[in-house]
């Protein structure tokens, strides 16, 4: 039976190298500042979790196999290889202390993407067998089972009877040639049900067309959170798969933050073709139906509210005004973090943190950063789109008594809906 | 330095040489070590010698300081070796001395700060010679041997 | 010091000759190896376009953010002053210039002396207080490498040995002169294997980085 | 003639009916000569009163002269002075009235009367010894054979002129007559450079003058130069200077800098390296120096200074390096590093066909 090697992993990490990663590496200058934008260094102020650092396994490879002075390195004895031992050790800094959540890919004066590069160096962690348990289990379900949390069509089947029975609306299902295929989270499903009875209601009042599939529910990768671009690649090719089947024009990413990223940016290069239909996130969906006049409100919320931008949605994916432009539908009293948008901070459990058990202490670390500029605003309630988002903030804050409520932007759109006549 | 000021006019530099308009700034920093060695001279008497053949100067710039220090009452002029002229300048004690030589090009031009310049002063050795050179000359005249009450030589 | 004029003609001569064939030779090699490398090709139907955005990017990153200039003002402020200086030395002091020419045939206006004096002055102290920064700050200590202490001492002899030069502080002239070459000659040979080819591929990295968060709508 | 160098300088000088005030004033005008400050004038008067008047044999080798024309213009002393008073010139091809084998009998002459004690001037570079004898002779002995015969008794030996001190033009590449200076082949004396091309007349009566008023050599820099003389760069003494600190040149020679006489460096100006008392001293009776007319100094007192770069090419500007070299080493590097990426690209193409996809399986042999 096959195994995983530090030959696979090498050779990996060699598949990984491109030209920007080698004029990533060339510019390097070591002078820190990538960790100054980094949560897990912040708050554990370790400087071992310095982001440029993440990267030495991948860099030594460049450096050893990719440039005339490593070449001449070599010839002399001189260069530094890179071992079992060495990725052992770099376990934990690739992924307990890495969110991948960007932010140090914004500062790097040198503009190097870090967090592009930590996703490449994950590729060689797999393949050399170094990936942590949580990861390889989730993944495991999520290629068995379709779900990462080994969720079945038939728990969702319950909660769509739920949703059908408390809203009096239909969920579609297996509608073929509707403009929407709607894909869901396990973690939605299992802790924040309200969501899809929210998008049923807005799609009703809007008058859109969607379907759930049952041929494909979940939209979250656990293949591109591990870092291995042939599971992801077979999660990707579900969901066109199903998008296939039922003709959609259009496939809506739930509030989820690196499911969007999945989907949206990396599924058409990992299965090396482009999509015969268009990917968007629940937010832009809701933003776009809000500019054509599609959505109609009443009333707004009158609390001090705030929002915490997953990083995969904003940062790492441009969508920072959309809901900024629902929550202005529903709120008057919205405050903005302070830093926020392209430059928020990560909650601390994205990047498949959050599925790795061990991690959890640092989880937990790197989320005083987000507290912190909760803090600082000092909002009554939370609102994101990201159900990992939400749950670490919902956790986050009850751990240190902070009595603020967090909700998902969908559902507080889906309250003020105009009734229909 | 006012007196260094482009726009003064000096008769030394006149209308025909348009290059000395330009300040080099040479002039100046002589003209405090001029000041300098005046506090010593009137404070101990130290007296000071300096040479205008070792100063950087760029054209124009002697010229400047020769106008700034302008020409007092005494000029003297010694031959030896040559001529050497001697100016006072229009501050008491400073003296330009211009040593020329046998084909009256110049040996050396330096300023010298002292009561009276070293070379118009009579050596010591030539001065411990004076009477007897004076009384030469008077045997020689003859003048002592014509006059009435004069004692006879006593040789 | 007898020999200080065949020791500057040397360093003038063909030590400048190998410094710079090295330099050219390592730096050229560096830029085809990356460009080689090249770009999977990427299906994602972008956002936005990538070339406007890479190119913002190349300059804007010179500017840091406002968060990351309160977490490290030193870092940015002191980095700011050195390069500016170490550029203005390098790129506009009239013999820097005139070297420039004769090496590329063309060149540019100079900066006046007194303001590239001061520039360079800037520079020094700017340099040491890097190296304090370098030695006492826990993530920069932590991360150095020799290299990084290397390529300090090379870029501060040459600043160092270019002020020592100009203000003639050391006798002969032409000792100080060719000491100064010769550092800047280390500097080059160094450059292309060392992490001071960033001053090329700095703007190939940021190029790359604003393109990718470029084409999705993000300015990076 | 023989009978007056018994005399000291100073009985020598009365005899001549010269006065205590003509010989303070020559005690000033030679410490003007030396370099040295005026208060320098009574030590200088104590010492010339003492001194005796050295014999000098003067060599001439591949040269043109130029040193020695340079010398009859010295203005201070007169060379008459400096012949009939402060020296007993023996030897000088150019100037002596002897000629043929008289005049090498001078030679020989005096250098037995004055062995260990009489002044070896030598002017113009010497065909080495490994170098053909027959590129330079003297009444059909080699420059070098001359040479060595003349310095062996010699008390000190004055190289005048970059050719003698440097080698100079004859020496410039590629040295077709295999020249060498004086130091290169004189070592056991010492030897006192007196460079440039020519020197300032008054320098090299002022070496000759410090030898006979001290007795012994001055202080000396690294390459053998007086310090009095050579301690300064002409750019340290220049009027230019100024200019150059407020980086303020001209830029052709026409220019209105050029007018304003404005710093001289992009024009070539070699004054930073050059060491050479032309700014103080001057020329032609202190009328001008180069750079007053308006002309970059050259470095004519300096080592090699035919081989140092052009002579309007500014002192940073690299002696041998153009556009071709860069743009070949780029090439060169070029093809280094496209043949490195080519290797490493054909190794990831392979690596890719042989890739093994990650199974689940395999995962989970971790858990």
């Amino acid at each position: 039976m096959s195994e995983l090697t530090l030959e696979r992993g090498l050779a990996a990490f060699r598949a990984e190298i491109d030209a920007p990663t080698a004029a990533f590496f060339s510019s390097c200058v070591h002078c820190g500042l990538c960790a100054q934008s980094c949560p897990f260094y912040l708050e554990t102020g370790d400087p071992k979790y310095t982001p440029i650092l993440k990267l030495e396994p991948l860099r030594r490879v460049w450096e050893n196999e990719f440039t005339l002075w490593g070449r001449i390195k070599g010839r002399l004895g001189l260069q530094k290889p890179v071992t079992d031992e060495m990725l052992a050790e770099w376990e934990e800094l690739l992924y307990d202390s890495c969110s991948m959540c960007g932010r140090c890919s914004m500062v790097c004066p040198v503009g190097n993407d870090l967090a592009y590069m930590i996703r490449k160096t994950r590729e060689g962690m797999v393949q050399s067998g170094h990936a942590p348990e949580g990861l390889i289990a989730a993944a495991s379900r999520a290629i068995k089972t379709g779900s990462p949390m080994g969720l079945q069509w038939k728990t969702l089947a319950v909660q769509i009877q739920h949703v059908e029975s408390s809203s009096g609306l239909t969920v579609p299902v297996d509608q073929e040639g509707a403009e929407y295929l709607v894909l869901l989270s396990s973690m939605e499903i299992i802790n924040f049900p309200e969501y899809l009875e929210a998008i049923t209601k807005i799609f009703d009042h809007a008058g859109v067309t969607w379907t759930l599939s049952t041929q494909c529910f979940e939209a979250t990768n656990a293949g591109i959170q591990i870092g291995n671009k042939d599971i992801a690649a077979e999660l990707v090719e579900r969901v066109v798969a199903a998008a296939e089947t039922l003709r959609v024009s259009k496939v809506i990413s739930p509030e989820c933050g690196h499911a969007y990223t999945a989907i949206r940016w990396e599924g058409p290069n990992l299965i090396g073709r482009p999509y015969p239909f268009r990917v968007f996130h629940i937010i832009e969906v809701l933003d776009e139906l809000r500019a054509a006049g599609r959505i109609k409100t009443e009333g707004k919320e009158d609390d001090r509210l705030s929002m915490h931008d997953p990083c995969n949605l904003a940062r790492k994916s441009g969508v920072i005004q959309q809901q900024r432009n629902l929550m202005a539908l529903v709120a008057e009293n919205f405050v903005d973090l302070k830093e926020h948008g392209k430059y928020q901070w990560c909650c601390g459990a994205g990047g498949g943190v959050s599925s790795n058990e061990r991690a959890e202490e640092l989880k937990m670390a790197a989320f005083k950063r987000k507290k912190a500029q909760i803090e600082e605003v000092a909002p009554e309630r939370m609102v994101t789109m990201c159900a990992t988002c939400r749950t670490q903030l919902e956790e986050g804050l009850e751990a240190f008594n902070m009595e603020i409520p967090v909700v998902g932007l969908t559902e507080m759109i889906a309250e003020h809906l105009v009734e229909r006549d | 330095m006012s007196g260094l000021d482009p726009t003064i006019g000096h008769p030394s530099s006149g209308a025909s040489c348009a290059r000395s308009r330009h300040e080099h700034g040479h002039a100046l920093p002589i003209l405090h070590e001029i000041r300098h060695a005046l506090e010593r001279l009137l404070a101990s008497g130290e007296e000071t010698r300096i040479d205008l053949h070792s100063m950087p100067f760029g054209p124009g710039d002697l010229e400047r300081l020769t106008a700034v220090l302008g020409s007092g009452e005494v000029q003297a002029r010694v031959e030896a070796l040559g001529p050497t002229l001697i100016q006072e300048t229009a501050i008491p004690g400073v003296w330009l001395v211009d040593y020329r030589g046998l084909e009256d090009q110049r040996l050396s031009y330096q300023i010298e700060i002292a009561a009276i310049p070293e070379i118009l002063r009579p050596r010591p050795e030539d001065l411990a010679e004076s009477l007897g050179a004076l009384e030469d000359r008077l045997s020689e005249s003859g003048l002592d041997a014509a006059a009435p009450n004069a004692s006879p030589p006593s040789s | 010091m007898s020999g200080s004029m065949e020791f500057l003609l040397w360093t003038k001569g063909p030590l400048f000759d190998i410094a710079l064939a090295i330099f050219a030779i390592g730096l050229m090699a560096r830029l085809v190896e990356i460009f080689m490398l090249g770009r999977a090709h990427n299906y994602a139907e972008p956002r936005a376009h990538e070339w406007p955005a890479g190119l913002r990017t190349m300059l804007t990153r010179t500017i840091a953010d406002p968060g990351t200039f309160k977490r490290a003002p030193f870092n940015v402020v002191v980095g700011w002053i050195w390069h500016i200086g170490f550029l203005t030395a390098l790129l506009f002091f009239v013999p820097h210039v005139e070297l420039i020419r004769s090496v590329l045939g063309f060149a540019w206006p100079a900066l006046p002396n007194p303001l590239v004096d001061f520039a360079t002055a800037i520079t020094i102290l700017a340099l040491i207080a890097t190296l304090v920064h370098r030695l006492t700050h826990p993530v920069k200590r932590h991360i150095s490498t020799v290299e990084d202490y290397l390529v300090w001492a090379v870029v501060f002899m040459v600043v160092l040995t270019g002020y020592l030069a100009y203000h003639r502080l050391v006798e002969p002239y032409p000792l100080a002169l060719g000491m100064h070459i010769l550092s800047a000659e280390i500097l080059l040979v160094i450059l292309p294997f060392t992490k001071l080819t960033h001053i090329f591929t700095a703007f190939i990295a940021r190029w790359y980085n604003g393109a990718a968060f470029g084409r999705k709508g993000v300015q990076s | 003639m023989r009978k007056r160098s018994d005399k000291t300088l100073g009985e020598s000088l009365r005899d001549h009916g010269l006065s205590r005030r003509g010989f303070l004033k020559l005690c000033a005008a030679t410490a003007s000569l030396m370099a040295l400050p005026p208060s320098m004038a009574p030590a200088i008067a104590a010492a010339l009163e003492q001194a005796r008047r050295p014999s000098v044999i003067w060599l001439s080798f591949q040269e043109c002269t130029g040193c020695t024309e340079s010398l009859t213009r010295a203005h201070a002393p007169t060379l008459e002075d400096l012949i009939f008073d402060f020296i007993s010139l023996d030897y000088h091809h150019t100037l002596q009235a002897a000629s043929g084998e008289a005049a090498e009998e001078a030679r020989l002459q005096a250098m037995e009367e004055n062995k260990g004690r009489y002044l070896v001037i030598v002017d113009g570079s010497i065909p080495g010894p490994d170098a053909n004898p027959g590129f330079s002779t003297v009444a059909g002995h080699s420059n070098y054979s001359i040479l060595m015969e003349t310095v062996e008794h010699a008390a000190a030996v004055i190289a005048v002129g970059t050719c003698a001190a440097f080698g100079g033009l004859p020496q410039a590449r590629p040295n077709p007559t295999g020249a060498m200076s004086v130091m290169d082949l004189v070592r056991d004396k010492p030897v006192i450079n007196v460079p440039g091309c020519p020197p300032i007349p008054m320098v090299i009566t002022g070496v000759v003058a410090h030898y006979l008023v001290f007795g012994r050599l001055p202080e000396l820099d690294g390459y053998g130069r007086p310090l009095a003389f050579y301690g300064q760069s002409i750019h340290d003494r220049c009027y230019r200077r100024p200019f150059y600190d407020k980086g303020l040149f001209a830029e052709s020679f026409d220019d209105e800098g050029a007018k304003l006489g404005w710093c001289l460096y992009r024009l070539g100006c070699k004054g930073p390296t050059t060491y050479n008392a032309c700014a103080t001293m001057k020329w032609n009776d202190g009328a001008s120096w180069p750079v007053e007319a308006g002309h970059p100094c050259l470095g004519c007192s300096e080592p090699k200074f035919w081989d140092a770069g052009g002579f309007y090419e500014p002192v940073s500007v690299p002696l041998t390096l153009g556009p071709g070299t860069l743009l070949g080493a780029g090439v060169v590097g070029a093809v280094a590093g496209g043949g490195l990426a080519t290797l490493a690209r054909k190794q990831r193409k392979e690596e890719a066909g042989t890739r093994q996809p990650v199974t689940v399986d395999e995962l989970e042999q971790k858990l």
